[in-house]
């Protein structure tokens, strides 16, 4: 299926910010916000749930600890026990460093991958950029023209204090 | 256990230890990625010959070894060996424990004469006018030259050291016989000659007598190195420590003043140490006499040890090393006054291990350079190199119609003769030394002779067409002597097979006829005048002696004793002569004298030597061999490395050229010298660069001076209290619970530094044993020496008082080993049996254990050395895998040993008995202050030392719990001079 | 980003490939740790058959590699052990009544029959075909192919396994069938140490042994 | 929501830049040719690195000995030199993780340089590890892989296996965090390139980045992760590192301050390297207004601060030693400072304790040129604090029979030299093909201290 889209490009960090606001308490269908930086407020100027990374963070690092811990024991008390300069076969302490590290390791890096993974990002994908400059000095707000109510003059007269730089319409054909 | 066996070493390269090179190299080709790393781990299968013998000897069994009983070749004083052969060659020399002599000890030129067998550089053949040439040949054209002058009456001299072998001396007089002019002369580079000569005046018969120093209380000994060179080392150490035993309260321990102007291995050991100037040895004898006769010196140590002395009539003994008939007087007269004579000194059965007649000697030398001589024969000594004016005779010798020597290599002497017909090396021969009256000492041959050589018996038999082999005649030799001289046995050959099997023969010899003491000798001996001129003293090295094994790397990087200084000699000087003379440690400095009116002059580097006479500057003979220069690139080559010997030079410079005949003997001591600098600079290198357990003055942190490291206490002392001098004992306390136990052996190690003498015999038994590389002369200076057991020697210095200690250092397999805890890769934990293991196949080489050592006795393979030319391989160990570079190595207790003692207790079903390991250390020490042993085994002798009063472990405050121990360190002196 | 490859991941990434290789193959037998020869089978100078000796004339190991007992090297046996036998039996017993009954036909005595692998033998020996002494021929030992090739850093000594009752085959593999000796077990140390623990557990045929696992066992 | 700031602090960007400015300002030396000046410190640069790789071959195919260590002292240069570039790196991480945590804006215009440095200062320090073994082909032994010996297995209880965990941890956690703040830039420079291969290879890296703020929330989340992770991390890498000489016996490694003393001291060698680098780039590169006197200042301010701490670690260390009544360490300290190798611990005073306490002058902060040199004069202190610790410490240990004295070869010098010219060819290369400062983040702080409009208060 396809949409129309209504794509509305601002310049300022505070104006995208406030535009976005305004859109929403006017219960427009916001698409997306493309920034050419991570604008502070826009998250909750759009409504977006906060990210729940966290939580795959926490439990990574810990499984990295967990597993990375019983291996140091079971290496040097069951799979092979050596007296080394007396010390007991798991002397746990001597353990934690490591144990520690790969518990950063796995936390940092399978974030990093979940991160991707979710946003489907990916060496080589092809980018969908929505207006030129998205990236260097452009803050572009999508709209939906979800029902027929909608009627670009409002939007015009709302966007108006915002300073509004350019709007255009689209028929977004890609597949949601 | 067979008497001769026919083996070509070559057929068992299965069990020579080459290492895996094609694998290696290709790995460090392959760049050090890791995918090359893994390339290398794939290979195809490797070729390998698998060669057995045709007709297997009956006593071999590859992987066996076999031992065989024989007599040490390296000095004439041939104590009893063991060779331990495997594959048909020896790998190792042992003591033989069962010798009347040597009693199990042996010293570190004994234990590395083995390498001279398998020297590269040996005669492959007779020579003949310096070329090679076949026994016939040879044999031929020295009969026709023999004919000659028996037909116009020549003369013809013999000379050789010291023949000890009456099969020997009776070939050659027979020999000489069938001339009309004909004299055996015998020598001796270390000479004592003036010894037998003082008897003969005194007692009117020329021996060198026994010296019993296990029945002495008090040893006065005036410059006579005898633990360490003197006459009969180690047999005399084994005596002198039955006079000095710590067993509580019924101890006893002899008193031992020494009196020299050079540090010796025996001065450092003795209990006082009076240094004095040679010019003052007379003196102070002269003095000492008058003071037994009952007069008074009016120096306190005179007087002192005469009363000394006389306290202990009948259980002293004045030995004096000086060369000197005057003083050899002087110390037999003293000896007579304490009735000495019957009770220390044996003269009825006497020494034969030295009989060399400088007097000889000397008109020899006139009747040469007259050019009197027709034949010369040299047997067994290198005149040209070793005797006054040698160099000199050089082309007198030329000159001679006939001159033969029999030396084993081209030395300085072989070199001027006509003829060389090599001797074989000893392990290669049959031979036997009358070693003492009623002693015969038995030479067997261990392995085929290496090259085309003739043993002397056979030489002389051939040239008197009389052709008999070495065997025969020396077991004719036996039947019609030896065997007649015993009871026991009434069947030869079981008394031979056992003589062989035991590798001597104890037998009644008849006494030797001796004489009432006659004092005329000693009326015209005066007391000379006091002379401060600076006095010049030529010593034998231990390692080097008079330089017969110069050629030998061990022995050439074996670290002297007191110096710590290898691969050179050197002028040592006190540190006032040094600063008179405003020379430092390295600088080169001339010495001149006028010999015989002529001037002499030697330029070697100085060393600055604590605890020396002022005024005296002492050299090593046994330098400057030729040979030497091949020792050129002995070391690892790289870029930033330095020659062991500069291009075409020599180990060292020889001092003999001071050596002179002084009243008819050869005179070690010379009176008149002068030393003067010169610019230039030349690096000694030595295995120690601190000397001394004080710390430096500027850095001292109070209340610690002394490093805690050696404990020490006087005699009085410790009869009193037997723990007396110990530290503090730190109390030991552990985070961990005791999780490990070692139930079944725990090997440990005691160490007694009372009875230890710094020998090093230690360090060339175990280098022999444990395939340890020479490194050279560079490395050595880079503090990279190789030696797993290395002697630590610490000096303390006072105003008066001086005082040597020796504390050998090995990897002390600390139960909780700091080394282990930091190896990320467990190439070095613990065994069930509480050794430190170190597996090389696992190590990458971090150092990082070393870096943790206390003890700091890790070495690490920073090259891949090389193990000699493919000659000298053979005597590797198979035992012992040869390490690549780049792996950590050190002391595993002889671990080779272990195994094989349980694989074959196991075998028979029996358990280790103490005693049945002995790690190459251990085994030889002439002093048994090693005991290594089984800590779980309350009788064993390690578990008696360890509850020892005087047992401690050194930086147990550290926490390492080392299994090995020290014992205190007690001297017989008034005060305690803690080094 | 190849540009800045860091050492350290190269290291993991490596180390990670090395595991795999290793797992992988420890399976397969083209891939070789050092002195893993797992069915080396060379071609050896003489065509001796274990199979025929130690198979079907049921000769017992020992005798001929009575080095296994007291030494660390089993050891390849000398020639003049082959001899003890071969002085007599000179070729296969049906060689030899062929000619019998070929000689009993014609006639003739019975010429000595020399099988040409026995042959090899006799002349390293310098024997003629009548087994004396031929002065012509030069004694010349036998070079066999070296097939169990621990590497220089392991000391394998057979005394202990052999008296602990450890049947040759158990390492050596059912040598009373292989015509050419070849080798079974890749000799990596896991394959040691594993032995030595089960024979720790279980015992060598229900006799309680014990088999260090110490690094020096086998390095030194 | 909206920017707090106070208008009492001056801009932390100068020359009121519009957005577009700066990603111009940014790009274009990537875009323009290399410089003269490029083009010489990089010829320079790579000779030296080629010293080093000809001295490392040399080393590896000769042996350790061509290193002038011996039996008493078998670490010296390598280690030293290890520890040295692990310290460097730390400053990166600490500027873009920490500082980020504690929200301190003016980190955005050094964070990009500095965590490049830290990555290719890790790299420096990964390889002396490596080559300082005996048998580096086997060094593989030191990772617990699955093997035919039994299995066999690494010692977890030695601190070099700790710190094979820790440095590759390091070094990926780092790059991650370098590479994630990278993707906006990169797409940045994807969608401005002019070249059809730029475009291509950028378009690559860049993941398909659009700007949308829905990626950005999570985004946001992830850094701050990371963050969160790394700084933790940085403090046991080096607490890690210290370990390698606080766990074994030996006086004057034997240190239990050893982990603060060590961070402290890395953050400090850190903070003089990020100058160093950072003075020539706003040179060379003309950043003069995003690298500030500001933040040369507050970076100076961190360095008296560490500094500061490190000093006073020496201090207690000292009177420690002193006071422990152990006569080994008492004699150890002492050693450092009066004996042989005492000009090695007094240069590292001069270097380490009294030339940063000149930052304490604001006219000093402000003044570039001295700035930069007493930055080297700390990064030299810092190397001898690693030697003095290191090397003298082992020279006279327990054994005065042992005792012995170092002195480096040619091949050492060649080696460390080498490393330098590891690291600045690297970091040129970096600054040739890299946005040298993070586009996204100046953006997101270009406001601060203006007003909405964008003009200076």
């Amino acid at each position: 299926m396809s949409r129309r889209l209504l794509v509305t490009v601002f310049e300022d960090e505070l104006d995208i910010v406030n535009a976005t606001r305004t859109a929403r308490e006017n219960r427009y269908n916001i698409v997306d916000v493309y920034t050419p930086f991570a604008v502070h407020g826009l998250d909750e100027a759009m409504g977006l749930k906060p990210s729940k990374l966290g939580w795959v963070c926490f439990a990574l690092g810990l499984a990295g600890a967990v597993a990375k811990l019983w291996f140091q024991i079971w290496t040097s008390s069951q799979s092979w026990p050596v007296n080394v300069g007396g010390k007991p076969l798991s002397s746990v302490p001597a353990f934690v460093p490591v144990t520690f590290e790969i518990m950063v390791l796995f936390a940092g890096v399978g974030t990093v991958i979940t991160f991707f993974a979710l946003r489907k990002l990916f060496p080589g994908k092809k980018p969908h950029i929505v207006y030129e400059g998205a990236t260097n000095n452009r803050f572009i707000l999508v709209l939906e023209q979800s029902d027929a109510a909608f009627d670009l003059r409002n939007v015009r007269t709302m966007f108006e204090p915002f300073n509004l730089v350019a709007m255009e319409e689209r028929i977004d054909k890609e597949k949601k | 256990m067979s008497e001769y066996h026919n083996v070509k070493f070559e057929r068992e390269q299965e069990t020579i230890p080459h290492r895996g090179i094609d694998r290696r190299d290709f790995l460090k080709l392959s760049g050090f990625t890791f995918a090359g790393a893994l390339l290398g781990g794939c290979q195809a299968p490797k070729v390998d010959k698998a060669i057995p013998f045709l007709v297997k000897p009956e006593e071999i069994t590859p992987g066996l070894s076999t031992f065989y009983a024989t007599t040490c070749g390296g000095c004439n004083a041939s104590c009893g060996i063991i060779t331990k052969n495997r594959d048909g060659r020896p790998i190792k020399i042992e003591g033989n424990p069962s010798h009347p002599i040597s009693q199990g000890g042996l010293c570190a030129v004994g234990q590395a004469h083995l390498l001279g067998l398998y020297d590269s550089h040996r005669l492959k053949n007779p020579t003949m006018l310096g070329k090679e040439t076949v026994w016939n040949d040879i044999d031929s054209a020295i009969k026709n030259t023999l004919k000659e002058i028996q037909t116009n009456n020549g003369a013809v001299r013999f000379l050789s050291n010291t023949i000890s072998s009456p099969t020997q001396r009776n070939t050659i007089a027979k020999f000489l016989s069938g001339f009309s002019n004909a004299q055996h002369i015998e020598y001796d580079a270390l000479s004592v000659s003036a010894i037998l000569d003082a008897h003969e005046k005194t007692h009117g018969t020329r021996v060198l007598p026994h010296y019993r120093f296990d029945k002495t209380e008090v040893i006065v000994s005036v410059d006579a190195d005898f633990l360490g060179t003197w006459i009969s080392p180690v047999e005399f150490t084994k005596d002198y420590h039955k006079g000095k035993i710590l067993n509580g309260n019924n101890s006893k321990f002899s008193f031992h003043a020494q009196i020299e102007a050079n540090v010796s291995l025996t001065g450092s050991n003795a209990d006082k140490r009076i240094s004095i100037s040679p010019n003052a040895y007379k003196n102070f004898l002269y003095d000492l006499t008058t003071t037994i006769e009952g007069g008074k010196s009016s120096i306190a140590e005179v007087n002192e040890l005469a009363r000394k002395l006389l306290s202990a009539k009948g259980k002293s003994l004045v030995v004096c090393g000086v060369n000197d008939i005057e003083l050899q007087l002087l110390s037999n007269y003293i000896n007579h006054l304490l009735s000495n004579y019957g009770n220390t000194i044996d003269i009825e059965t006497p020494s034969k291990q030295y009989r060399g007649n400088d007097t000889e000697l000397q008109k020899l030398i006139s009747e040469i350079t007259e050019g009197k001589i027709s034949a010369l024969f040299i047997y067994n000594g290198n005149p040209l190199f070793d005797i006054p004016e040698g160099n000199a005779l050089k082309k007198h010798i030329e000159a001679i119609p006939l001159s033969i020597s029999f030396s084993e290599r081209s030395d300085e002497t072989s070199s001027a003769t006509t003829f060389i017909c090599p001797e074989h090396h000893s392990l290669e021969s049959w031979n036997e030394n009358e070693v003492r009256a009623g002693i015969y000492s038995l030479s067997q041959p261990v392995l085929q002779p290496l090259r085309n050589t003739r043993s002397l018996i056979e030489s002389l038999n051939a040239w008197m067409d009389t052709p008999k082999t070495a065997y025969d005649a020396i077991r004719d030799e036996w039947k019609n002597s030896v065997f007649t001289m015993q009871k026991k046995e009434n069947d030869f050959q079981k008394f031979w097979d056992k003589c062989v099997h035991d590798g001597f023969a104890e037998v009644e010899s008849g006494k030797n006829t001796v004489q009432e003491f006659s004092k005329q000798s000693l009326q015209n001996i005066s007391r000379s005048s006091e002379t401060t001129a600076m006095a010049l003293i030529l010593y034998p090295k231990i390692s080097i002696r008079e330089g017969k094994h110069a050629h030998n790397p061990w022995l050439q990087e074996l670290p002297d004793p007191i110096t710590k200084i290898v691969w050179d000699n050197y002028v040592s000087l006190s540190k006032k002569t040094a600063e008179h003379l405003s020379v430092k440690e390295n600088d080169v400095v001339e010495i001149t004298a006028q010999i015989s009116n002529e001037r002499r002059t030697l330029k070697l580097p100085t060393h600055i030597q604590q605890g020396m006479c002022d005024n005296v500057v002492a050299v090593a003979l046994g330098y400057g061999r030729k040979g030497t220069e091949r020792f050129t690139n002995i070391g690892p080559e790289w870029f930033e490395a330095k020659p062991t010997v500069n291009q075409g030079e020599l180990v060292g410079k020889n001092a003999a050229v001071f050596l002179q005949f002084v009243n008819g003997s050869i005179s070690y001591n010379l009176l008149q010298c002068s030393v003067s600098k010169t610019k230039e600079q030349y690096r000694l290198a030595a295995t120690q660069e601190y000397h001394s357990l004080q710390m430096p003055e500027h850095l001292v942190p109070a209340g610690s001076e002394r490093r805690p490291i050696i404990q020490e206490t006087t005699f009085g002392a410790y009869i009193q209290d037997n723990s007396a001098g110990s530290f503090s004992k730190h109390e030991y306390e552990s985070i961990w619970p005791e999780e490990h136990q070692y139930n079944n052996h725990h090997w440990g190690m005691a160490i007694d530094l009372t009875k230890c003498t710094g020998c090093s015999g230690c360090v060339i038994g175990c280098q022999s044993e444990n395939n340890i590389p020479c490194v050279g002369k560079d490395e050595i200076a880079r503090n990279r020496e190789m030696t797993w057991i290395r002697i630590d020697r610490y000096f303390q210095e006072e105003e008066n008082t001086f005082s040597v200690a020796f504390q050998p250092m090995m990897c002390h397999h600390c139960n909780n080993a700091p080394c282990e805890t930091v190896c990320p890769v467990l190439a070095t934990v613990h065994n069930e049996e509480g050794l430190n293991q170190q597996i090389y196949n696992r190590c990458v080489g971090t150092r990082y254990c070393s870096n943790n050592c206390p003890y700091k006795v890790r070495r690490f393979n920073w090259f891949d050395y090389e193990h000699g030319d493919e000659m000298q391989k053979l005597v590797l160990n198979p035992d012992v895998v040869v390490r690549e570079r780049g792996v950590m190595e050190k002391c595993s207790f002889c671990i080779q040993r272990i195994q094989e003692a349980k694989i074959i207790a196991k075998s028979n079903g029996v358990a280790l008995k103490d005693g049945d390991i002995q790690p190459a250390c251990q085994q030889s020490c002439p002093a048994n202050a090693i005991v290594f042993g089984d800590m779980n085994d309350k009788n064993s002798e390690l578990s008696k030392r360890m509850n020892d009063k005087r047992y401690y472990k050194v930086l147990e405050e550290v926490g390492t719990r080392p299994a090995v121990g020290y014992m205190t360190l007690v001297r017989n002196s008034d005060e305690v001079n803690n080094v | 980003m190849l540009l800045k490859s860091p050492i350290t991941t190269v290291f993991l990434v490596v180390g990670l490939l090395l595991s795999i290789l290793i797992f992988y193959n420890s399976y397969s037998v083209n891939y070789r740790i050092p002195g893993n020869n797992e069915g080396y089978e060379p071609v050896q100078p003489i065509a001796y058959s274990h199979r025929l000796h130690a198979g079907e004339l049921g000769i017992p190991c020992l005798s001929c590699h009575f080095g296994a007992e007291k030494s660390r090297n089993a050891g390849v046996p000398s020639a003049s052990v082959c001899m003890n036998c071969h002085k007599f039996v000179t070729a296969l017993f049906a060689n030899v009544r062929a000619e019998d009954e070929l000689a009993e036909k014609e006639k003739r005595k019975p010429q000595r029959i020399i099988s040409s692998e026995l042959k090899k033998i006799y002349s390293s020996l310098a024997l003629n075909d009548e087994l004396l002494p031929n002065p012509s021929l030069k004694q010349t030992p036998i070079e066999w192919k070296k097939v169990y090739n621990v590497p220089d850093f392991v000391y394998f000594d057979h005394r202990p396994h052999v008296n602990a009752g450890v049947q040759c085959q158990t390492c050596h593999g059912a040598v009373e069938t292989m015509e050419r000796i070849r080798q079974v077990g890749n000799l990596s140390m896991g394959w040691c140490v594993n032995c030595h623990r089960d024979v720790n557990k279980n015992g060598v045929n229900n006799k309680k042994v014990y088999a260090s696992t110490d690094c020096t066992t086998c390095h030194y | 929501m909206s920017e707090v700031y106070s208008i009492l602090r001056e801009p932390l960007i100068g020359g009121n830049k519009t957005y577009n400015d700066v990603t111009n300002d940014v790009c274009s030396p990537l875009e323009r040719k290399p410089t003269i000046a490029w083009w010489f410190a990089f010829t320079i640069s790579f000779t030296m690195l080629i010293a080093g790789v000809i001295s490392v071959t040399y080393l590896l195919t000769t042996g350790i000995g061509t290193w002038g260590l011996n039996n008493t002292i078998g670490w010296a240069f390598d280690i030293t030199n290890f520890v040295f570039w692990i310290g460097i790196g730390h400053a990166g991480t600490l500027i873009s993780a920490i500082l980020f945590l504690f929200r301190q804006k003016w980190r955005t215009s050094v964070n990009r340089s500095a965590e490049a440095m830290t990555i290719f200062a890790v790299i420096c320090a990964g390889i002396f590890p490596i080559i300082h073994m005996g048998r580096p082909w086997l060094a593989f032994f030191v990772i617990p892989y699955p093997n035919e010996r039994g299995p066999l297995w690494v010692n977890f209880r030695s601190p070099l296996v700790w710190d094979m965990f820790a440095i590759s941890t390091y070094f990926t956690i780092s790059f991650v965090f370098w590479y994630v703040g990278l993707i906006p830039d990169l797409a940045t420079i994807r969608d401005r390139a002019q070249s059809h291969f730029k475009r291509k290879i950028f378009g690559f890296l860049s993941f398909g980045w659009n700007g949308s703020n829905r990626t950005w929330s999570h985004y946001e989340k992830i850094y701050l992760l990371l963050a969160g992770l790394a700084t933790p991390l940085v403090v046991s890498v080096h607490t890690i590192v210290s370990w390698d000489f606080a766990t074994s016996v030996i006086p004057g490694w034997h240190t239990t301050i050893f982990p603060p003393y060590f961070v402290a001291g890395a953050v400090f060698s850190g903070f003089a390297m990020v100058l160093t680098l950072m003075l020539i780039v706003r040179k060379v590169l003309r950043f003069e207004e995003y690298i500030t006197l500001h933040h040369v200042e507050s970076m100076c301010k961190i360095i008296i601060a560490t500094g500061g701490i490190v000093s006073m670690a020496y201090g207690t260390e000292y009177f420690i030693a002193l006071y422990s009544g152990n006569e080994y360490e008492k004699f150890t300290f002492i050693n450092r400072a009066l004996g042989p190798y005492s000009w090695s611990y007094w240069i590292m005073v001069s270097c380490n304790v009294i030339s940063p306490q000149l930052f304490w002058f604001r006219k000093i902060r402000r003044n570039v040129a001295l700035v930069f040199l007493i930055s080297i004069f700390i990064n030299i202190g810092m190397w001898f604090e690693r030697f003095v610790i290191i090397t003298t410490s082992l020279t006279r240990d327990y054994l005065p029979a042992s005792w012995d004295s170092y002195s480096p070869t040619s091949i050492e010098i060649a080696t460390l030299v080498g490393s330098f010219g590891l690291f600045l060819t690297l970091f040129l290369l970096f600054a040739r093909f890299l946005p040298m400062i993070a586009i996204g983040e100046v953006k997101g702080v270009l406001s601060y201290g203006r007003k909405n409009n964008g003009e200076h208060l």
